[in-house]
């Protein structure tokens, strides 16, 4: 296994693909010549050429109009859209259109596209350029919504993807490019929906996703060290499709859930999750559905006040302690 | 903004040979059939048979025959909720495009679409969509597909003319001229949005062609109620587009006889403006014309026959054919089928 | 009283406040001359003129844009996106734009709007025309979201939206403009934020919105006669703020919880409400938190197919029996 | 697409007096000013006191000068995340510039907005927006504000080469024609988007001034390097909205010294372009020609010096503000100062 940053994993795991099917071919705004500006796509252009590895203008409909007709019509497109916070300017296209022309159609259409984007805070970017907006996503059904944690699931979720017959909207941690992890060397390809116990514990369930799972983790450590709790601790990985038996059975062995989660507050995938739970796990709960959210304010681009205001460790362990105590 | 559009000239073309009579026959079937269908969904709202909102191209037939005819079978059509005649000149069959007006099982989509989706992919009618722009830079991309697939097949997106002041016009257009796409746009511009004038909310004078040099493009102005100009432009465009030319921007100017949709009258238009328009209505107008040129009248009078017995069948399937079963709303969400976002 | 329809009061509340304040402007698509593609606004441009009541291009960006800019800057503009869906195409000015600037500019800017909208089912538009997308707007952080069921509500919560110094999005159930009710002459506004109890019961709490609430009240009626369940049934009225005190109390009291809603199931506001009981009632609940929603998909445009998608009344009783049962 | 632009020229207008010295001297005050803050940000990312991104208009002074010393004090301006100058020239203070920019309490926002986000109301510097397109609509309401509260208020609206691909510019500028609005876009045209040639990407030479007539303007291209022509372009569009005359969509080429951001080193860009534009540095060019037109050097010394000691104590100050309180994080969501969305 080779140590990659999470960046690589994105480049492997795209270029993994296009060897494989001619038909996939890749779009966005800097994406070829300099390799993108998070450099994921570095080297793409001089393996694939430039019918395959394209640069597009500042035109994020068009890219993403472009994405669906081509995926009616026999390709496999992976749209770039640089920053998440810029599916604002096309959600038309994500939300009216490639959400929901297969059931429109009847079925007569098939949508096997991609679009991979940055997503997230805490690289000082400010309120325009640092939202998490996979619960955007996850809110419209015919999505397929996946955010991985760790560069072999970059790798991995990204081939399995764009080897998807459905829309995927896949969502890149950006503050996350730079850290490393290992990957598989050759093929590798993760099953989509399947959510990932990365820790046992027995007193409570942590559910958390992309750079709340490190924080979760940290988080779990630390209330088995200095608080005696043993936490659980589940990486989503996939919002749609939701592992729901994974979240379930753990959450009915420990009987308490905290989920974490990097949305401002109202109607994150954490409050669907919870909700899920306190309907079908109701009689299994010793304590109420705890959420740690991003306040329900838009992120401030100095570092000290972004850091105040994301979930922290510190502030899953406070969570947690007040639960649980 | 109140000026009246200057009247609609054939762009400059190359000259052309004559329209073959056989292709003018087809021209005329093909709009005759569209006014039948058309004019019988009218009646099917009248009759409380189409429940949703529906919207009538009557009175424009003239630009989507003239594509239609002029069209390879894979080429590829997106149009609007607008898009009765886009969809059936591809081939589609008129109870299943009634059938879907009425929501019903024989309709192209067993309801789930509706009067503003009709899509037949089978016959390259790629969708009809209802929110304006959107379908401009769809249509770049199924012509980006063709080009990369090198299969010389044309994209062909229809709109109107208040599309052209939406942004994803502007950005579907731009893309379209960069990467030399096999697509053509074409605007009709029936003069109104809605329930406003097109002159009222736009900067120039003809929405379409006097922006294509902001896209590099020639500017194409004809008038949309000539079939004949309609079909060798289109022929035109398409070659250019199958050739490698690049995209086409075309202004077809025509008028709608009725309302925006099922809900309106139209009485936002002066009595003049419609009776000028009624007068310059293109089915019977080419009629005149084609008898003129030596069509036996009664060729004509076939196609009319033979038309009405098409749609007075298509009436009949559609409107016995039962409601959808309503599992059909659970499918297909997803390409596995289903609707089942958890696992 | 005067007995007016949902959409006449939505043309008197408009007509009420720009009465008031010169500097109440009103833009959209066919809103002038022709008075509303809904009719909503007849009348309007004769009384206040051109220069106060102006029809736009089909431009949304430019609609929302040229709004929040004259909002900075001293008026208070009332815009009309003619269908909610059309949000998707103007989404960056709403989420991005209005709803951080405030926050952004460390409170230099204020944004008092107001944007109505068409939203929701049953009209058999079709998946793009049909959707309720409140919880959209729910998610962002900076925007009020309000949602009436009554012609009363219609009139005084868009006055006091109009009023109110933060953008506020004013979602109109196009389903029902045609539905009468009692609406107070005269001046009429009513406070944002404060949900409406129009039932008491002691068995379970259904929290509706908009067309839902007609559809709760039905179920609450039938479940009393039919069953013997006696149902509480709130109106939410104002998503943002949320009146929490009123939903928990009136949760508190029965002990259960079913929230009805029209937008697709995923991170809805019933969500949002679920989990917020399930951590802060979670020791006065009786049973599982239930949310009754449209399934996870795009609506159909046939009469039989979206009916049989959206909550009626009767899977709303089925729910709460299945609960309370 | 490859090909090069043609070398800017000024637009044909009519004749003007000549600038007179003292407004000479203003102009080459703002961008002396301007050159030495955003040399300074860069020196404080160098020293790691700048975390975030930031994105440097050194080389693009010419257009905010022009256009701040030409404007009235009561215009509003709206830019974009290259912003610092256009901000500056409004007559906001170094000092609260670079404290943003380092997120301390100094900040003109406290660490709230940060580079991208400069916004000072009370110069009338309605904010710098960071997702491309938006803030052309945005400037076009309050132009319409303005003419309806009837202040002969100019709104200006700056913006790139690359933000003439997005929907939202041509919305705005058809909306902001059909509407008369007192609204001036301000296309400076830099040659580049982030790292992507905007001839690569674009169906037209020029990406503003071949679009005017899109929307029924005149096409002004001008050398954005020269300050000169900058403001003697900026008195006349201002004026021609000030009384009425509707929008003006100016082009100014001009070039960015440096990468797109801080993240950028711009290896992408020929070495003979680079130097090519070095040399037509707008600052050391319009000394040049001050001293030409007999303008005393020691006039000229005393404003570097001048803006040199500004720029330390703004540096001294800023620097040794302390962090925000992490409080402000909680307010100003909403008009009453907090965050509460729940009663
Ligand atoms: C983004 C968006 N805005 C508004 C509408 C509502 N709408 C439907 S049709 C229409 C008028 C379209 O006019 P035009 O493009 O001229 O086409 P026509 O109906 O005349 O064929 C409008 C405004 C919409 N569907 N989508
Ligand atoms: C909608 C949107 N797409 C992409 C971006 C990312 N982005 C930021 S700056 C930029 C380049 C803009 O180029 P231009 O308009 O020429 O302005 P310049 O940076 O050269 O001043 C891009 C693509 C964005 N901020 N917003
Ligand atoms: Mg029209
Ligand atoms: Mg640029």
């Amino acid at each position: 296994m080779a140590q990659l940053t999470y960046r690589e994993a994105v480049t492997e795991g795209l270029a993994q693909e296009m060897r494989r099917d001619r038909n996939v071919v890749f779009l966005g705004e800097d994406v070829a010549e300099a390799g993108g500006v998070f450099k994921t796509t570095v080297g793409l252009l001089e393996e694939f050429g430039p019918d395959r590895v394209r640069d597009t203008p500042i035109s994020e409909q068009a890219i993403l109009g472009a994405t669906m007709g081509a995926a009616m019509t026999g390709l496999k497109p992976v749209a770039e859209i640089m920053f998440s916070d810029f599916f604002a300017v096309c959600w038309d296209i994500v939300a009216n259109q490639i959400a929901k022309t297969r059931y429109m159609t009847d079925g007569q259409t098939n949508l096997p596209l991609v679009i991979r984007s940055g997503n997230g805070g805490g690289a000082r970017f400010g309120a325009q350029h640092s939202q998490s907006v996979e619960n955007w996503a996850m809110a419209i059904p015919g999505l397929k919504v996946v955010a991985p944690a760790k560069p072999a699931d970059v790798k991995g979720l990204l081939a399995a993807s764009i080897r998807d017959p459905d829309p995927v909207l896949f969502f890149e941690q950006k503050s996350m490019y730079g850290v490393k992890g290992e990957v598989p060397d050759g093929e590798h390809v993760e099953p989509l929906g399947a959510a990932k116990v990365l820790r046992n514990g027995s007193d409570v369930t942590i559910v958390a996703l992309a750079l709340m799972v490190p924080r979760a983790l940290k988080a779990a450590e630390e209330l088995h060290a200095e608080h005696g709790i043993s936490a659980t601790v589940v990486d989503v990985r996939s919002l749609v499709p939701l592992d729901t038996q994974t979240i379930l059975s753990e959450v009915a062995k420990t009987g308490r859930l905290v989920t974490v989660e990097e949305n401002p507050r109202l109607c994150g995938w954490g409050a669907e999750i919870a909700s899920i739970v306190a309907e079908e796990l109701f009689w299994d709960l010793d304590g109420p559905i705890v959420r740690v959210t991003t306040p329900h304010i838009p992120l401030a681009a100095a570092d000290s006040l972004e850091d105040a205001m994301l979930p922290s460790a510190d502030k899953i362990v406070a969570s947690v302690t007040e639960l649980v105590d | 903004m109140a000026a009246k559009p200057k009247r609609a000239a054939a762009a400059k073309r190359k000259p052309q040979p004559a329209i073959d009579p056989a292709t003018r026959l087809k021209l005329y079937r093909t709009m005759v059939e569209c006014r039948m269908l058309e004019k019988r969904a009218h009646d099917l709202f009248m009759q409380n048979l189409i429940k949703g909102t529906s919207h009538l191209a009557l009175g424009q037939e003239a630009v989507a025959a003239g594509f239609g005819v002029a069209m390879r079978e894979d080429d590829y059509t997106f149009c609007t909720y607008r898009g009765h005649n886009h969809t059936y000149v591809r081939g589609v069959s008129m109870t299943a495009i009634l059938g879907e007006l009425m929501g019903n099982s024989a309709g192209l989509m067993r309801g789930k679409g509706g009067s503003m989706h009709l899509t037949s992919v089978e016959h390259g009618a790629m969708g009809s969509y209802a929110i304006i722009g959107a379908h401009l830079p769809i249509a770049a991309g199924a012509a980006w597909s063709a080009q990369y697939r090198g299969t010389e097949q044309v994209s062909v997106c229809f709109f109107g003319d208040g599309t052209t002041n939406i942004g994803a016009f502007h950005e579907a257009l731009n893309f379209a001229v960069i990467w030399k796409l096999p697509v053509v746009f074409v605007c009709e511009n029936n003069l109104y949005m809605e329930y406003t004038s097109i002159y009222d909310v736009t900067a120039v004078r003809n929405p379409a062609a006097d922006r294509a040099s902001a896209y590099g493009l020639e500017p194409i102005l004809i008038d949309g109620n000539d079939v004949d100009v309609v079909y060798e432009t289109a022929v035109d465009a398409l070659e250019r587009a199958r050739s490698g030319g690049g995209p086409s921007l075309i202004e077809a100017v025509t008028y709608r006889h009725g309302g925006h949709s099922r809900a309106d009258p139209g009485k936002y238009r002066p009595d003049d403006e419609v009776q000028k328009w009624l007068g310059r209505d293109p089915v019977p107008t080419y009629r005149k014309r084609l008898l003129q040129l030596d069509i036996d009248e009664q060729d004509l009078e076939k196609i009319d026959t033979e038309s009405l017995a098409m749609i007075d069948e298509a009436t009949e399937t559609a409107r016995n054919a039962p409601l959808p079963d309503v599992d059909i709303a659970w499918i297909d969400v997803w390409a596995d089928g289903g609707a089942q976002w958890r696992n």
